[in-house]
């Protein structure tokens, strides 16, 4: 069957979360030559009357994008069993579906840590997009991070808002990363979609440092991109699809961290010059560690609370 | 003078033909600018809405929120009122919808939820209609001003409610836990399936077929209740309204209740009918389409039926579509809303003028 | 008075306009002298503005061409018109409310992008205007707090300003009180010693009497003759006006007035603007007669036909009607003086008396809505409403008797038989009735007095509001003149004849009779 | 404290400064008897324009141009619809902010492709700030530098032209031959007729330069603020600049302080979130979102003070008996 994909509301070009999905997509394809049907819904309803659809005409396994998705994804995954479903970041436990979901507070301490290194003030910031218990979980594996290079540095947290809107408010973006800046923070993680492109310009109109979240967001704003807080939903989406092809694919909860490959943070020619020898052999050390389990990070999402 | 000469049909049929008509020629315009077949995404267009039964559904599904909003708007505007808070009445007629679910779902069977639900809908949403008619009425706060300014407030009222007080803990999206079964109105396929009639699986629900009583409910109450009486006389001619003795600012606020209240039922369709938890944006403009739903269907209950469905179609054909042709978005929908809305709308006497004009010298000569 | 060699200051030729089906002039010809008053007389609806506005191009003519100085001139726009020195002051004030005076003064005649020149300049002509008219004004003042009378003098400042040689006024006096009047007349004495023509239109005899060179006569679109004024009279004037009518004779027995059953004491009225409209007006209506109020229009009638109807609240004063005292404090409205068994035809059926949108059915029970009659449990009830206005349409013989027809679609004198059945029919106790025959053919004419009378004879107590002399002299036991707001005489009907009430209309009847002639 | 009240006012600046376009645009049209709800469309209109002209061509101004012909193109159909045609202003607003939705995100779809975005705009595609003079010397300089140096310096043109525009406004409404005309025609149309003047070209001139202006909050959104068009990205700000005219009684200087103090609230907004104010507990930031729109509605019933605006406003003029 042919494979397919529902992006979530922020369509395909979120430059962030989707787009990473699409770009898992866009390498299978041209990997492969097997055309992946897309879609990508205007509301709720849409939702899931797209997977019904592709559903019907027998797309498998279809890759739902998103938590926002899994009410509709259990229901349609229901209806038709014998299709394949994938969520990514929500856990559906039905035979027929597979759950795949981060370990985004292991990227973000990694990412936390180097920040701290990277800060001159000792002061970094954090923008989160929508006040969810999947943003938090940024929010505190960064602080972890902060903390574990310099334990009395100052994590100043702002979530954009409480809507999906959140995620897609560069303007807002901007405004938070500002006053952050402006309370000191000379480097700003945004776990926030699209909201992040305002806090990058904003680093960039300032001359602070940012980091990216999701995809690689090195390049947006060569020069002052720390750096990348990777989630591999583009490895999540290609391995799916290559798993059903050969036949591998299973249902259940596949849980992608640091060790997997599923986090990371990144480096490339855009931020080469912001990163010292040292920093980076000091990130790969804490890499190792928290991989080896010397470092055990707290999961906001096991209780819902930042206390490590 | 000129009314007499010009055929009925003319204005019920023809003006508003030409006006969809033009509608549709602009937006095949553009289709035909970015690059697409405009005949061909036609054709998909009314295949997904009408071409099989789930499409149909679908279809039938988005008209019954159009018929609520469309109705809404026409209550208001026979009155001579203009109504684009639908959107905002909408939204907290859904929240009237949820907090019932919400508060029994565990204990009480739907024949009690479900009509209690119907009171909380249009309690909701006559109550957020309220302030605005009765600045209106008693201190000639300008309707549409006020009511745009409650769209606004009615949806942070919501994004504070839904985060702060109503979302599960724990939970991602800022919704309210899914009600019970017991709190859901039963699917019309489902209805209709032990009668071995099969529709589809869509989400046609039972509000669809409260739309339609509520049409013959605002056809009743408009055109044969006194009360209806007295709101097209204060619409048509407010001086003959007071020589007649009637209290303006009281037709005037209880018309912008029941325009409330009739929007207030999309929360029914959406959110008990649908989605089945309290949700954000679940009007997604509806409140807004309705103005071009009311219009189009030049304010009569039938016409507005008519209106819904041919506006339905173009939300469920435009989606399937979008499916189709991956270049062209659903937005391509909402074009040919507003371009409906400003040539049945905004340029009403563009074509009008015209052909009551030939049709008058036709029938001189 | 016509002499060849000197061109006239303006002159029409074969104008005529059409507003859909109404032709509101008709091949008009006019000439008028330079540096004369020329008035221009003529009922309501005559097409004495429509003209006027033709002249300062605001409406575009049909046919027919103007010479200003016996030149032919193209007014296609006020600009047009104002270039060719003509200058206008409309029956509607045309300022803007919350500006200064001088800054519409200089409105569209600014001189220049910026307005502080323009501003300068126009403050040193007005002070020359002032001075040289004696039109004093506060040229800073803001026109909505400036009495009528000075906003009037706004409007022939903007004219002058723009340096008008022939000043139209239409109506200017309609607005003012008499020494305003006075002072106005003064005002365009001394303009036409300076000059300048003026053409003066007004329903008011005494003024043109008093002073005007000239005087043309417009009736039903057209021009139907031309007077110098020192050759004619008031009397000859009103007949021009008003054309040789039938002479309207309604058979009706003496009346028997017995109780009184409406009273009013004092009733006035300020508008919206704080203009009072009724100026302590006294009356007592009883049963068995009709009381005919006589007045140019304007003069306060449509007002007191509201208050007594409860449309609009009174100010002050006292009406006793059915048992009930009624004041500003303790109001009635309309509804609840239909309770009463008061009636109401009002006077612009269009306006008030129908909705032009609802079928002949529904419009016949306008204000009745809630009748038992007309209602069921829950539902109104449309077929007793078709029933009873297939009924009156057959007895009033409205046509054509379809009672699902259009109201809008009804020729004007059918609408006003569907009002006046209406509330005729509902027989109330007090019947208020303004205007009933206007536009009304002479067979329909003659049915509408028959019912009124008739309604008079079963004891009741009608109330009359018309323009036309003929019908309240036909109809009325007893009448009342208006002017002004205010009731300025009172006649038994025997007594009252057209000239003896055209001057009381025209407030100059005492004057007039101590040989104070104007 | 005074660091932090600068740092806000500073935030105000950039936030009011697609109002004060926004509203002053809504002054012109309203001022001129026409209702403008499509102040929202033209803003996104323009602002997609401005976005995909200056990624087209890599020029800010060449943006700004392509918004602003945008912008006066709505207008203009804005005017056929109320003007020439004297239909319903509100119908025709809704109409126009409809299709804008649609057609900015279907237009970029098949332009750019990337889902109703344009590209990120960077370099001399976008305005950016500009360093007054003698700001980083300055800076250290107590309370003025910091004022002069933070508040002052370090904003875009599009921000100084918007602060520009409200004296300009002021002298153009009050001060000029077609302020005088504007505002009559506002009050009353028959007026201006009688006085030989053209109702019509007066108002689509209004509406021109409406257009102008919603072409530069457009152009502000979309190459200034942010650096690059998203669907939406208008996000009601139209609607707030109406509110910003009603609440500053259709004058210029009264609607820059109605705009400053929206964008005040929003900047407020967004950080206050989580702030405990002493005796009130947290304050939802919705609670702050909602106050222009709270407090437009309290003007309007007349509680604190009466909005009575131009007398003819939303009415087609018809040579008629007034
Ligand atoms: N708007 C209209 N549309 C169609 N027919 C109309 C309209 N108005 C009037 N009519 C019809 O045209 C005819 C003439 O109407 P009009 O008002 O000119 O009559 P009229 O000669 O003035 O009669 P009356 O003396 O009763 O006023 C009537 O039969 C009327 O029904
Ligand atoms: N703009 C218009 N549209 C349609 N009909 C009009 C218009 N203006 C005037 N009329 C009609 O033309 C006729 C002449 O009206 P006009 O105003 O010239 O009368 P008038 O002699 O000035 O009356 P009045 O003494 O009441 O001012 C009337 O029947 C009127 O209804
Ligand atoms: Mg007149
Ligand atoms: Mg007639």
């Amino acid at each position: 069957a042919d494979p397919a994909v529902v992006y979530d509301q922020a369509g395909k070009f979120d430059k962030s979360f989707n787009e990473g999905v699409y770009n898992g997509v866009k390498k299978y394809t041209s990997e492969t030559g097997i055309q992946v049907r897309e879609f990508e819904p205007k509301n709720e309803a849409q939702v899931e009357q797209g997977l019904r659809r592709l559903a019907k005409r027998g797309y498998s396994p279809i890759v739902a994008v998103g938590f926002n998705m899994s009410s509709a994804v259990e229901k349609v995954a229901k209806d038709f069993p014998e299709i394949h479903f994938s969520i990514i970041d929500s856990v559906i436990d039905l035979p027929n579906v597979q759950s795949i979901v981060f370990k985004e507070h292991e990227g973000s301490f990694l990412v936390g840590a180097l920040a701290a290194m990277a800060s001159k003030t000792d002061a970094v910031g954090f923008v989160g997009g929508m006040d969810i218990p999947l943003i938090r979980k940024f929010g505190c594996g960064y602080e972890q991070g902060v903390k574990y290079v310099t334990s009395g540095a100052t994590v100043l947290q702002n979530m954009t808002g409480s809507t999906g809107a959140a995620f897609n408010d560069p303007t807002k973006g901007s405004e938070l990363a500002k006053s952050q800046f402006s309370k000191g923070a000379d480097v700003v993680f945004a776990a926030a979609g699209g909201t992040g492109i305002g806090v990058y310009q904003a680093a960039k109109d300032e001359g602070k440092l940012a980091i990216g979240v999701d995809s690689n967001q090195n390049h947006l704003q060569a020069g002052t991109m720390l750096t990348s807080m990777v989630k591999r939903v583009d490895l999540a989406a290609y391995n799916t699809y290559k798993s059903a092809a050969d036949g591998s694919w299973k249902p259940g909860v596949v849980v992608l961290g640091l060790a997997e490959g599923g986090v990371d943070w990144a480096l490339d020619d855009n931020n080469a010059s912001l990163i010292t020898a040292d920093m980076k052999s000091n990130i790969q050390d804490i890499r190792g560690k928290i991989i080896a389990g010397d470092i055990q990070v707290h999961d906001y999402m096991s209780d819902n609370t930042c206390n490590y | 003078m000129s009314e007499a000469k010009v055929p009925a049909w003319v204005n019920i049929a023809l003006i508003p033909f030409l006006n969809i008509l033009l509608a549709f020629i602009v937006s095949g315009l553009v289709i035909l600018a970015i690059g697409e077949n405009p005949i061909e995404a036609a054709g998909y267009l009314v295949y997904g809405a009408f071409g099989y039964d789930e499409g149909i559904g679908y279809t039938l599904y988005y008209a019954t929120n159009l018929i609520f909003t469309g109705l809404a708007v026409s209550v208001a505007f026979k009155g001579g009122l203009f109504n684009i808070g639908g959107e905002g009445q909408a939204y907290i007629g859904g929240l009237g919808v949820g907090l019932v679910c919400l508060a029994l779902d565990h204990t009480m069977p739907l024949y009690i939820i479900a009509p209690l639900a119907i009171i909380g809908a249009a309690v909701f949403g006559a109550a957020w209609a309220y302030i605005p008619a009765y600045l209106q009425a008693r201190r000639g706060s300008h309707i549409v001003i006020t009511t745009i300014m409650f769209n606004f407030i009615a949806s942070s009222l919501m994004v504070y409610l839904i985060v702060n007080w109503l979302k599960e803990d724990g939970r991602m999206a800022p919704n309210s836990r899914t009600f019970e079964e017991n709190a859901w109105l039963p699917y019309l396929h489902e209805l209709l399936s032990p009668l071995g009639i099969d529709i589809g699986d869509s989400p046609l629900n039972l509000a669809f077929i409260i739309a339609l009583i509520c049409c013959v409910f605002v056809w009743g109450l408009i055109w044969h209740t006194r009360w209806g009486y007295q709101l097209r006389t204060l619409g048509t001619n407010p001086t003959a309204a007071r020589y007649a003795g009637i209290d303006t600012a009281k037709v005037t606020i209880w018309a912008m209740l029941i325009s409330g209240g009739l929007a207030g039922f999309v929360g029914i369709n959406e959110i008990m009918g649908v989605n089945h938890n309290l949700l954000l944006n679940f009007t997604a403009g509806y409140g807004f389409a309705g103005i071009a739903v009311s219009l189009m269907g030049r304010n009569h209950p039938i016409g507005i039926v008519l209106a819904a469905i041919l506006f339905g179609a173009l939300y469920q054909g435009g989606a399937e579509l979008a499916f189709e042709i991956p270049t062209i978005t659903p937005e391509i929908v909402v074009v040919i809303q507003g371009l409906v809305i400003l040539f049945s709308g905004a340029l009403e006497h563009m074509f009008k003028d015209r052909i009551e004009g030939f049709f008058i010298r036709r029938a001189v000569a | 008075m016509t002499n060849n060699t000197v061109p006239f200051a303006i002159e029409l030729r074969d104008i005529s306009k059409r507003f859909g089906a109404v032709q509101a002039n008709k091949d008009i010809c006019l000439q008028v002298p330079a540096g004369t008053i020329h008035g221009i007389i003529g009922e309501n609806g005559a097409g004495k503005s429509t003209l006027m506005s033709i002249i300062y191009g605001f409406y575009e003519a049909d046919t027919g061409f103007i010479e200003v100085d016996g030149k032919r001139v193209d007014i296609r726009s006020s600009q047009d018109a104002i270039d060719a020195g003509i200058g206008m002051v409309h029956q509607h004030f045309m300022l803007v409310e919350n500006f200064s005076v001088l800054e519409n003064v200089v409105l569209g005649a600014e001189g220049g992008a910026l307005l502080k020149g323009g501003l300068t300049a126009a403050r040193v002509e007005l002070q020359r205007l002032a001075k040289e008219y004696s039109l004093d004004i506060d040229v800073d003042a803001i026109v909505e707090e400036l009495p009528v009378g000075l906003q009037q003098r706004v409007e022939i400042l903007k004219a002058l300003y723009r340096g008008a040689r022939i000043l139209i006024l239409d109506e200017p006096t309609g607005v003012l009180t008499p020494q305003e009047a006075d002072h106005l007349f003064r005002i365009l004495k001394s303009l036409k010693e300076q000059g300048v023509t003026v053409l003066l239109i007004t329903h008011k005899l005494r003024e043109i009497m008093a002073s005007t060179d000239n005087v043309s006569v417009m009736r039903q679109g057209e021009m139907v003759a031309h007077r110098e004024t020192q050759h004619t009279n008031t009397q000859e004037l009103a007949e021009l006006m008003v054309g040789k009518k039938v002479r309207l004779t309604v058979n009706k027995d003496e009346a028997q007035p017995s109780d009184v059953f409406l009273s009013a004491k004092n009733l006035t009225q300020f508008d919206s603007q704080g203009v009072k409209r009724l100026k302590e007006v006294s009356l007592e209506l009883r049963a068995g007669e009709i009381l005919g109020i006589a007045g140019v229009s304007g003069n306060g009638q449509s007002e007191l036909l509201n208050v007594l109807s409860g449309i609009t609240p009174m100010s002050e004063g006292e009406i006793q009607f059915a048992g009930q005292t009624i004041t500003a404090k303790a109001p009635k409205d309309a509804a609840q003086m239909r309770d009463l068994k008061m009636a109401h035809v009002p006077e612009d059926r269009h306006k008030m008396g129908l909705v032009t949108g609802f079928e002949a059915y529904e419009a016949a029970v306008l204000g009745y809505h809630n009748s038992a009659s007309y209602n069921g449990k829950i539902l109104m009830d449309h077929k007793a409403m078709l029933e009873e206005c297939k009924v009156r349409m057959a007895d009033w013989d409205v046509r054509p008797p379809n009672p699902h027809l259009k109201t809008a679609n009804f020729s004007g004198g059918n609408q006003q038989k569907i009002v006046i059945a209406r509330e005729v029919e509902q027989n109330p106790d007090v019947l208020l009735i303004g205007q009933p025959t206007r536009g009304v053919d002479i067979g329909a004419i003659e049915n509408i007095h028959e019912q009124i009378v008739k309604l008079r004879d079963s004891g009741k107590a009608i109330l009359l509001v018309s323009v036309e002399l003929d019908e309240i002299m036909a109809l009325s036991d007893r009448i009342i003149v208006m002017f002004d707001g205010a009731v300025v005489g009172e006649l038994d009907a025997k007594d009252a004849d057209e000239r003896t009430l055209g001057l009381m209309m025209a407030n100059a009847y005492n004057k007039e009779e101590q040989g104070v002639s104007a | 404290m005074f660091e932090t009240l600068i740092l806000m006012l500073d935030a105000t600046m950039r936030v009011s400064t697609p109002l004060i376009f926004a509203a002053l645009a809504g002054l012109y049209s309203e001022r001129a008897g026409i209702v403008d709800i499509g102040l929202e469309g033209k803003i996104l209109g323009s602002a997609f324009a401005a976005a995909a002209g200056a990624a087209i061509f890599g020029s800010a101004w060449i943006g700004l141009c392509f918004g602003i012909m945008a912008s006066i193109s709505l207008a203009m159909i804005h005017g056929f619809a109320c003007i020439t045609h004297r239909g319903d202003h509100i119908v025709s607003g809704v109409a126009i902010n409809t299709i804008v939705a649609g057609l900015t995100v279907t237009l970029s779809m098949d332009w750019f492709g990337m889902g109703g975005q344009t590209p990120t705009l960077s370099g001399d595609a976008r305005f950016l700030s500009i360093t007054l003079p003698f700001a980083d010397a300055l800076a250290d300089v107590p309370v003025i530098g910091l004022i002069y140096s933070e508040l002052l310096s370090g904003h875009n043109i599009l921000v100084y032209l918007a602060f520009a525009m409200v004296p300009m406004t002021f002298w153009v409404v009050y001060k000029t031959r077609f302020g005088l005309r504007l505002r009559a025609v506002g009050e009353n149309p028959h007026a201006v007729d009688t006085a030989g003047i053209s109702v019509a070209f007066i108002r689509y001139r209004a509406l021109i330069v409406c257009g102008i202006l919603c072409g530069l909050a457009g152009a502000y959104l979309s190459t200034a603020h942010n650096a690059g068009f998203l669907k939406d990205m208008s996000a009601g700000k139209g609607y707030m600049a109406l509110a910003a005219l009603i609440f500053g009684k259709w004058r210029p200087v009264p609607v820059l302080f109605a705009c400053l103090l929206f964008g005040f609230l929003d900047a407020v907004a967004v950080r206050m979130q989580g702030v405990v104010l002493p005796g009130i507990g947290e304050v939802p930031v919705q609670a702050i979102e909602v106050l222009p729109y709270v407090l437009t509605v309290l003007l309007l019933a007349g509680f604190i003070g009466k909005a009575v605006g131009p007398k003819a406003i939303g009415r087609p003029y018809v040579k008629e008996r007034a």
